[in-house]
């Protein structure tokens, strides 16, 4: 079930975008109303992606992160509905719309076509009854006027695209006759079948080993050269971050916490969570002494706040070895520099 | 009256053989006396008339030997005509098998045949009942084929003026005109008579639950249905489809009890029975109104020469404390008293039912036993499994043929005063004597108790307006019947 | 797959022989000489020791066991007591009722339950939802001869629409056969609706929430052909089994069916049999029936390899 | 469905306030309820003794002297109901006991030994394949009528089907990582069956009987129906319907007031299953 | 680290030639073949690989709770797979596993202070009153609270949950314990602590550790010696400094190069491997790494690489490893020119 916006503000404006950009966020809101409960799972998320940019969005388990990517293809489930915000997206044409008052029907036109997505377990996201290429296919009969022929030559050459060995063969496969490394690239294969312009990926890697890991990044990454579309990119790594993205969103709690490039955010994190998060993956040439012996990791004390109560303020506050008075207020994203935002009113003191 | 077209009808079940020498169900009866004749019927007076015999026997002046001319130019449903060696072998095989042939059976000097056409039966004895035993239509003297005559029947062939064509067990029997079939002359009598094929087809469809079979004649998919509950009398009238006959004093009731093994051997027993019960709830509970039972001990009804009350004050007690005093002086030990009935026949459940409350009333702990009808009849053979069962009778033309009365009947009432007054009865030719010594066994039946009546009854059956020249019967026959297409 | 269609087939061939095993103990477990009860009181000594010898009674148990295996590889049921004839004949008289009693049932129980389940599933928490969950269970709870009754007063009493009951006579034609059966198979259809409805919109909720719809849905697929083409088909194969399962259990509701409306089905056939203390005719129906439940279960097995790729292999 | 619903984010509400957040558990809870006082409470409530036979008054409508009519020997339909509640809650209650116990026992050894489980398993499967009446009918026939004969056939008819789902989930269970544990602390194997598994199997094991319960009630009714199954003289509602079979059309409310009962009773236990299952083990949901 | 086939000394527990193969309808899975590895008092072997390599079976198999096909494992001098039932029940104390999974390593139906206590009961450790000091101070050692021993399992968060595993595995006091990806399902965060709670045990109470998994810079970082399988086989062995400084496996190479590291200016040659890895029931002949290796030649797929030592406790099966060996310091004199 698909919820469509309630809130009815007229799409009636002209929506801009900077050039270059093709996808704005802009204090989206999205919560699950059951009853008197509400999960404020995402609470106030911004973030711009460039063309032909990847932007990782990390985050631990519970963020929000994939309920963000599902707001945007508008796909939340019930009871999740969009209760603020704008999505504002560039269209093949350039016109600029806002996915979040978008009727259905608009939106199914842009879903796949537009906007693909991909998700983290490659063992189940694919129909376990149609063969890949009926899959593929599908979707490429569903956007394009074309016969059923030509849209197999095409899926075919999806499947070469995504490097598939023997792809006349493996369009007649069925999922369960691939590796997950396999299927995964047959979902590549079957969100990019109609060239989209934005491509979000949640978690794509996160259920794969890291050499077939170390393959499909690989291949994100030449494609995206290839053919130049954005990657909105959900992690929870921050290897992978480091390794595939250009700039980088960071989430706690539903707010987005850190945002900027990724180069600036990892050298210098301004906000004391994405420090935190760094300082817990082991590093050898940090965590041990000259003799060998190991340091304790500079761990993050606490745990995730539930969704269903969070602290007012700063979520991270109760964590947070920097908190002062003021943290009880909520800080708002604030510029530390060029393109570097942090949700956190001592991001000087880091 | 039209010839042509099938009528169905709806019987309370399933006969379990086709034979009608081997099992003295009515509902056998009924359906074999379509294809299966007797020597001797009766007629719409319930007068002895004959049917393959020529005319009446003659009797010799000592009563034992009888006479008997057969019909000419009569043939079995395979073509063979009938001769005086098939009567005489099947006469032989009812006194074998029957249950009523084996009334006779010992009493018998033999049977011969004079010629083709004429079978001689010698008696030891004079027996009264003779004729109107010949004349049954259940545990009935039919007439095989002499070379057909094997036990379990393995084809079905008699005379009459339907055949068998088809039985479908639990589905349907199916019977159609018996094209070589030579009627009497003259008119229709009863069962005797002229027998007139108007109907193509008869079908017999077995229909065990009661109300199904009402709903079936509501429908108009029965165009007779045997055997309806009196309650469903008011459901029938000003019905389009069908509509009801009542048989006025169809039958009667009875409880059987096992005067051979047991505790119902004990006279006190049996007489502790015979006070607790209440003929009255018993009948008002399977009859409903009034109108549709007599509460009367009596074992004929009015209108029957039989007719004395002589003995009945025993009848409809329904004494608790008698009966518990009866019961304490013979000794009962609390064993429950293991009545058999079956469902069947819907009454003879309810008035179990009640006679098990007024026993328990009495102190007596009592184990019904339902089961259906073929098994209580299995059962009953078996003294060893029950004290008490339950059956009907329709009233019959000869009070020597009333089921219980012979020692051989499951119940087996022995006792000499009993066997004394019932050979004189058998031998004794003069009507007015008979009726005399009838009535001291009427008041011996009260003094022994082998078995209570509960009371006379009538029957409710449907028939569609469709079928004509039906004449309703305890033993429904549909030869001289038609349909209105 | 041919390692599947061999397992699959071992497999039923293992279950069908405890079948034959369960109802020659169960036959065992008659208090009693089974021979005596069988031939009733009636019977002379003779008789019984007759039956005793051609049933094998007097031999020992497990020599008991292997004739009774041996009759069955013949085809051979046995005779029944009752009847006078074959049980397989018995049997065989009354299976077209019993046939086309269970297949409308089932046809008229799917009818109503897939497009119900699926919607339900679809509007979880809806009115809709609700009050079909509501009137399944309620279905669920109606013992089938109460609405039996209940149909044959109105339908075919009142109203005069269908015949009450029996199968028609004997050059009954089929369509008034199939009269017969609207309906007892009207009545069973409904009560067995139940669980398949329940079943399908269980099925249904498990399967919409599964990654491959969302994938679906992400491609920019309307919602009709989201729930029809991906969600419906994958839900479709447990609820195939249930539907067959059912089908082969409705046997059950037919013998009280069959019962109520006087069909001459073999359900019927199995209470007259009860009531008649006919043993080899209940013996008999029941490996039938049984056998025939194992069977569907076979076909059903083989069916998931038309509708699911991943048995195949 | 885009979204998967994630586990239980809140900290557990009590027992009684999940019980009355479910309309159709509290409505199925207490409809039983409201049953099982009346059963329990017959001769207090009922206003004739339940086979007082009065032919007088036999087949009289249902009004204010009887509240559900008299049957066809006068008796009050309105006491047989309950005290035929009795009964058939009885019978149910106990075939439910019986399956239990034999079913959990199979299922159990089934689950846990493999070298029982390929005999225990078959034996299950082949048990499945005979439909429930049908199977009732045969043990009946085959134990002779009676009300016990009765509660055995059906605790044996409805056993498998608990011990199919002891066995699957002990299947499932018996290689979750704390069997494992416990295992790998040197735990006796019949203390992790019971400890470990068998406690995790009570939500489903009382959802099934639950249902069981329900179709036991059910079974009953139609095993008195075709006369093969409760004596017809002890008042159920089976027997009941059975003796009003023969007024429908002119005595409906012989037939009708007991069907209502077994309607009420077969419902509100499926409610409480339903329910059970809900408020239990959501995951449970996909077995019916 | 040895790679004699006695026993070392120095080592607690030592595996020779274990082997595991699981039956299954579609033929027989080899998990694990010939696999053999010391562990050495009070130290923490790390065993990694991808999924599938055997990394839990073979943990398994060494507690006995699968059996194993053949091989042996000597725990302080005794051949646990020699073991009867209830020889092995007195081991089990000595011998503890953690498990991956928070959720479903706890029975949902039972209080924490009855999982720990269940540890105690069995082994008859403590009674009463003493039973129950003992829990709590086990839950304060792992982080927790008494009280929160009346708890049930769902009330708690992940890495608590790991805690109250860590508890359980410790309250019977025992020399060895395996741990089978036990910070894996755990958000990087809460991870960090439980690393950290790992390491103070194991340093306070002397524990000697099996710690599997597949996150290479955590085995990096907590593991002495280290052990790299691969489709059921060792594929290189030694003490973790220098297997990761120094890989002479091209699927340890491989491996390591996989690793995304969480810096970006970090700039390597990255090995992609080409394909799956193939399915165990059927592996390939000769050396199992052979149809993905970039350095495979006709001989690999003909023999069985063994092992071969390359520096004390460092060994390597690789027919080809010395010959890359010389190939890379070729290369990296090169650079250094
Ligand atoms: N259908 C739903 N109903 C209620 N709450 C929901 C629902 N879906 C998600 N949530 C809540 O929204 C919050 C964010 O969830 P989301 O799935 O976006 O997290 P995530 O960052 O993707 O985590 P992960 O790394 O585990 O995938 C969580 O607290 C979750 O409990
Ligand atoms: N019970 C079993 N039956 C059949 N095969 C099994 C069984 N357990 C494990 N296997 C197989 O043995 C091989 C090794 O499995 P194992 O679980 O030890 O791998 P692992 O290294 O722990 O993987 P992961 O990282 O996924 O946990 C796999 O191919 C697996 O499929
Ligand atoms: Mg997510
Ligand atoms: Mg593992």
């Amino acid at each position: 079930m698909v919820i469509t916006a309630s809130s009815g503000v007229g799409t009636g404006a002209a929506l801009a975008l900077p050039p270059h950009v093709q996808l704005k966020v802009e204090d989206l809101q999205t919560y699950f109303i059951q009853g008197a409960s509400t999960v404020k799972s995402v609470d106030g998320v911004s973030f711009s992606l460039s063309r032909g940019q990847t932007l990782a969005v990390v985050g631990e388990s519970g963020s929000g992160k994939s309920v963000t990517s599902l707001t945007i293809m508008r796909l939340l489930a019930h009871p999740g509905r969009i209760v603020g915000g704008r999505v504002l997206y560039r269209l093949r044409g350039g016109d600029v719309v806002d996915l979040a008052q978008l009727p259905e029907k608009r939106m199914r036109a842009i879903r796949g076509r537009e906007i693909a997505m991909i998700f983290q377990e490659p063992m189940t996201s694919l129909n376990p009854l149609f063969t890949v290429g009926d899959q593929i296919m599908e979707m490429i009969l569903l956007h394009e006027s074309v016969s059923r022929d030509e849209a197999r030559v095409r899926a075919k050459r999806m499947l070469e695209l995504v490097e598939i060995p023997a792809p006349e063969r493996r369009l007649d496969q069925y999922p369960h006759e691939m590796s997950g490394g396999m299927r995964q690239r047959v979902m590549i294969a079957l969100a990019l079948s109609c060239n989209p312009s934005l491509l979000i990926a949640d978690e794509p890697t996160t259920a794969l080993d890291v050499t077939i890991q170390a393959q499909i990044l690989d291949l994100l990454r030449r494609l995206q050269k290839e053919i130049g579309m954005s990657i909105l990119f959900i992690t929870h790594n921050l290897g992978v971050v480091a390794e595939i993205a250009h700039e980088v969103v960071v989430m706690y709690a539903g707010r987005v916490v850190e945002q900027g490039l990724v180069l600036n955010v990892f050298e210098r994190p301004r906000h004391p969570y994405t420090r935190g998060l760094l300082a817990c993956i082991p590093d050898v040439r940090r965590d041990r002494t000259e003799g060998g012996g190991r340091r304790l990791l500079n761990a993050i004390p606490g745990n995730v706040p539930s969704a269903l109560d969070l602290p007012t303020g700063c979520a991270f506050a109760p964590r947070c070895p920097l908190v002062v008075d003021r943290c009880r207020e909520l800080p708002p994203l604030i510029p530390v520099s060029e393109d570097h935002l942090s949700r956190c009113w001592r991001y000087d003191d880091l | 009256q039209q010839r042509g077209g099938a009528a169905t009808v709806a019987t309370i079940g399933e006969p379990n053989t086709l034979d009608p020498m081997v099992s003295a169900g009515d509902l056998l009866g009924m359906i074999t006396q379509h294809f299966y004749e007797t020597l001797y019927t009766f007629d719409k007076n319930w007068e002895l008339t004959p049917l393959l015999a020529e005319k009446l026997p003659e009797v010799s002046a000592d009563g034992k030997v009888y006479t008997i001319p057969l019909r000419q130019g009569v043939t079995f449903h395979n073509s063979q005509p009938m001769t005086a060696k098939d009567v005489v072998a099947s006469l032989k095989r009812w006194t074998d098998l029957a249950s009523r042939g084996k009334l006779v059976a010992g009493n018998i000097q033999a049977i011969e045949a004079i010629d083709d056409n004429t079978v001689r039966l010698t008696l030891k004895e004079p027996f009264a009942a003779l004729t109107a035993l010949l004349a049954f239509n259940n545990s009935a003297a039919v007439v095989m084929p002499a070379d057909h005559m094997e036990n379990p029947i393995k084809e079905v062939i008699g005379t009459g003026p339907y055949r068998l064509k088809e039985r479908k067990a639990d589905q349907y029997i199916q019977l159609v005109r018996f094209d070589g079939y030579k009627p009497r002359e003259g008119e229709p009598n009863g069962f005797g008579g002229a027998r007139k094929q108007y109907l193509d087809e008869i079908r017999f469809v077995p229909v065990p639950d009661a109300n199904t079979r009402v709903e079936g004649a509501l429908a108009g998919q029965f165009d007779y249905a045997d055997l309806l509950p009196v309650e469903a009398y008011d459901r029938l009238r000003g019905q389009s489809k069908t509509e009801p006959l009542m048989l006025e004093s169809f039958g009667w009731a009875m409880f059987i009890m096992n005067n051979k093994q047991g505790m119902m051997t004990k006279l006190d027993l049996r007489k502790a029975v015979q006070a607790a019960l209440n003929a009255e709830d018993m009948l008002a509970a399977a009859f409903g109104k009034p109108e549709f039972y007599s509460v009367d001990g009596a074992m004929y009804p009015k209108s029957y020469v039989w007719r004395t009350e002589v003995g009945t004050e025993a009848y409809n007690q329904g004494d608790a404390d008698k009966a518990a005093a009866l019961a304490k002086k013979a000794g009962y030990d609390g064993s429950p008293i293991r009545i058999l009935t079956s469902r069947q026949y819907e009454f003879h459940y309810k008035m179990a039912q009640v006679a098990a409350e007024y026993l328990k009333a009495a102190g007596f702990k009592v184990d019904l036993q339902v089961v259906d009808w073929a098994t209580l009849v299995q059962r009953r053979a078996e003294p060893a499994v029950w004290d008490i069962f339950i059956t009907h009778s329709p009233f019959l033309p000869e009070p020597a043929l009333i089921a219980p009365l012979p020692d051989t009947y499951p119940g087996w009432w022995a006792s000499e005063t009993k066997n004394k007054l019932l050979t004189a009865f058998n031998t004794e030719m003069d009507q007015k004597k008979r009726i005399a010594i009838w009535a001291d066994i009427q008041k011996l039946i009260y003094e022994e108790v082998p078995f209570y009546k509960v009371g006379d009854f009538n029957a409710l059956t449907a028939k569609s307006p469709r079928l004509q020249g039906f004449t309703a019967s305890p033993w429904p026959y549909f030869w001289n019947a038609s349909l209105k297409q | 797959m041919t390692r599947y269609v061999i397992r699959r087939f071992l497999g039923m061939i293992a279950v069908m022989f405890t079948v034959v095993t369960i109802v020659f103990v169960i036959v065992r477990v008659a208090p009693g000489d089974p021979a005596a009860v069988m031939l009733g009181p009636d019977a002379t000594a003779a008789d019984i020791a007759t039956l005793r010898e051609k049933l094998g009674l007097d031999r020992p148990l497990i020599l008991q066991y292997l004739y009774f295996l041996g009759q069955l590889l013949r085809g051979d049921l046995g005779q029944s007591i009752f009847l006078n004839m074959p049980v397989l004949s018995a049997l065989a008289e009354r299976a077209e009722p019993t046939f086309f009693l269970t297949l409308f049932s089932i046809l008229i129980a799917s009818a109503i339950a897939l497009p119900v389940g699926i919607l339900a599933a679809y509007k979880r928490g809806s009115l809709f939802d609700q009050v079909a969950t509501t009137l399944a269970m309620l279905a669920a709870s109606i013992p089938s001869f109460w609405l039996g009754l209940i149909f044959i007063q109105v339908f075919a009493v009142r109203f005069s629409w269908f015949p009450v009951s029996g199968y028609g006579g004997p050059d009954a034609s089929f369509i008034v056969r199939l009269s017969h059966l609207i309906l007892p198979a009207t009545t069973l259809g409904i009560v067995s609706s139940a669980l398949i409805t329940r079943f399908t919109r269980a099925s249904m909720l498990d399967v919409l929430n599964d990654d491959y719809v969302r994938t679906a849905r992400s491609k920019g697929m309307g919602e009709f052909q989201v729930v029809m083409k991906h969600a419906f088909k994958n839900a479709l194969i447990p609820v195939l089994t249930v539907i067959g399962l059912t089908a082969a259990l409705l046997v059950s509701g037919a013998v009280v069916t069959e019962t109520v409306f006087s069909l001459p089905g073999v359900g019927n056939l199995v209470v007259s049999a009860v009531l008649r203390r006919d043993y080899p005719v209940i013996q008999g129906a029941l490996l039938v029936i049984a056998a025939l439940y194992v069977l569907i279960n076979f076909v059903i097995d083989m069916l998931y390899l038309v509708v699911d790729p991943r048995v195949r292999y | 469905m885009a979204v998967t619903s994630s586990p239980a984010i809140a900290g557990r509400p009590g027992l009684v306030s999940l019980v009355f957040q479910r309309k159709s558990l509290l409505i199925g809870l207490v409809v039983l309820g409201a049953i099982t006082v009346f059963a329990v409470l017959a001769p207090l409530i009922a206003p004739y003794a339940p086979n007082r036979l009065s032919v007088v008054n036999r087949l009289q409508p249902p009004s204010g002297r009887w509240w559900f009519g008299t049957d066809e020997f006068g008796r009050d339909i309105f006491s047989r109901t309950i005290y035929a509640g009795q009964l058939s809650l009885l019978v149910g209650a106990a075939a439910t006991l019986l399956a239990a116990a034999i079913g959990i026992t199979l299922g159990l050894v089934a689950g846990f030994f493999r070298k029982a489980d390929g005999i225990v398993a078959r034996i299950i499967d082949a048990m499945m394949a005979f439909p429930d009446i049908l199977l009732a009918i045969s043990l009946v026939a085959a134990l002779g009528p009676s009300l016990a004969t009765v509660i055995v056939a059906l605790g044996i008819v409805y056993a498998p089907r608990l011990a199919r789902i002891v066995r699957a989930s002990t299947l499932i269970i018996r290689e979750l990582p704390y069997i494992e544990a416990a295992r790998a602390l040197g735990v006796p194997t019949w203390r992790i069956m019971l400890r470990h598994v068998l406690r995790n199997l009570v939500s489903p094991i009382l959802v099934q009987a639950t249902f069981i319960f329900a179709y036991a009630m059910l079974a009953e009714a139609s095993l008195s129906f075709l006369g093969v199954g409760v004596s017809p003289e002890v008042p159920t509602w089976g027997t009941m319907i059975a003796a009003g079979r023969q007024y429908v059309g002119s005595a409906d409310w012989m037939t009708l007031f007991p069907g209502i009962a077994i309607v009420l009773a077969v419902l509100s236990l499926q409610l409480v299953g339903d329910g059970l299952r809900d408020l239990l083990d959501p995951r449970l949901r996909k077995d019916l | 680290m040895t790679n004699a086939s006695e026993p070392n000394d120095g080592a607690l527990l030592s595996v020779r030639n274990l082997e595991k193969q699981f039956p299954t309808s579609s033929g027989t899975v080899r998990a694990l073949s010939d696999v053999s590895f010391d562990v050495r008092r009070g130290c923490i072997l790390g065993i990694v690989g991808e999924s599938g390599s055997g990394k839990t079976t073979a943990g398994r198999c060494i507690l006995r709770l699968i059996e194993p096909s053949g091989g042996e494992a000597i725990f302080d001098g005794v051949d646990l797979f020699k073991l009867s039932e209830k020889e092995l029940r007195a081991y089990r104390r000595r011998l503890q596993i953690i498990f991956q999974d928070p959720y479903s390593s706890l029975n949902p139906r039972m209080r924490v202070g009855d999982i720990i206590g269940e540890a105690i009961d069995t082994h008859r450790l403590a009674r009463g009153a003493a039973r129950e000091e003992r829990i709590a101070q086990l839950l304060g050692r792992v982080g927790l609270r008494p009280e929160h021993a009346r708890r049930y399992p769902h009330e708690f968060s992940g890495g608590q949950r790991q805690r109250i595993g860590i508890a359980r595995a410790l309250a019977v006091e025992p020399e060895l314990i395996i741990a089978d990806e036990p910070v894996s399902a755990l958000d990087v965060s809460v991870q960090a602590q439980v690393l950290n709670l790992m390491q103070e045990l194991q340093q306070q109470l002397g524990l000697t550790m099996v710690f599997i998994s597949h996150d290479l810079s955590v085995v990096e970082y907590l593991c002495d010696d280290i052990v790299v399988l691969y489709l059921g086989r060792i594929m290189e062995m030694g003490p973790a400094q220098e297997v990761y400084a120094n890989p002479r496996h091209p699927y340890t190479q491989v491996l390591l190069s996989a690793v995304p590291v969480a810096d970006p200016r970090a700039k390597r040659d990255r090995i992609i491997l080409k394909g799956d890895i193939p399915s165990p029931l059927n592996p390939p002949s000769g050396c199992v790494f052979r149809t993905r290796c970039p350095y495979a030649v006709q001989a690999c797929a003909e023999i069985v690489p063994p092992r071969e030592d390359v520096s004390r406790d460092h060994s390597v099966a690789c027919i080809r490893q010395a010959e890359l060996a010389g190939q890379r310091e070729f290369e990296n004199q090169e650079n250094l020119l």
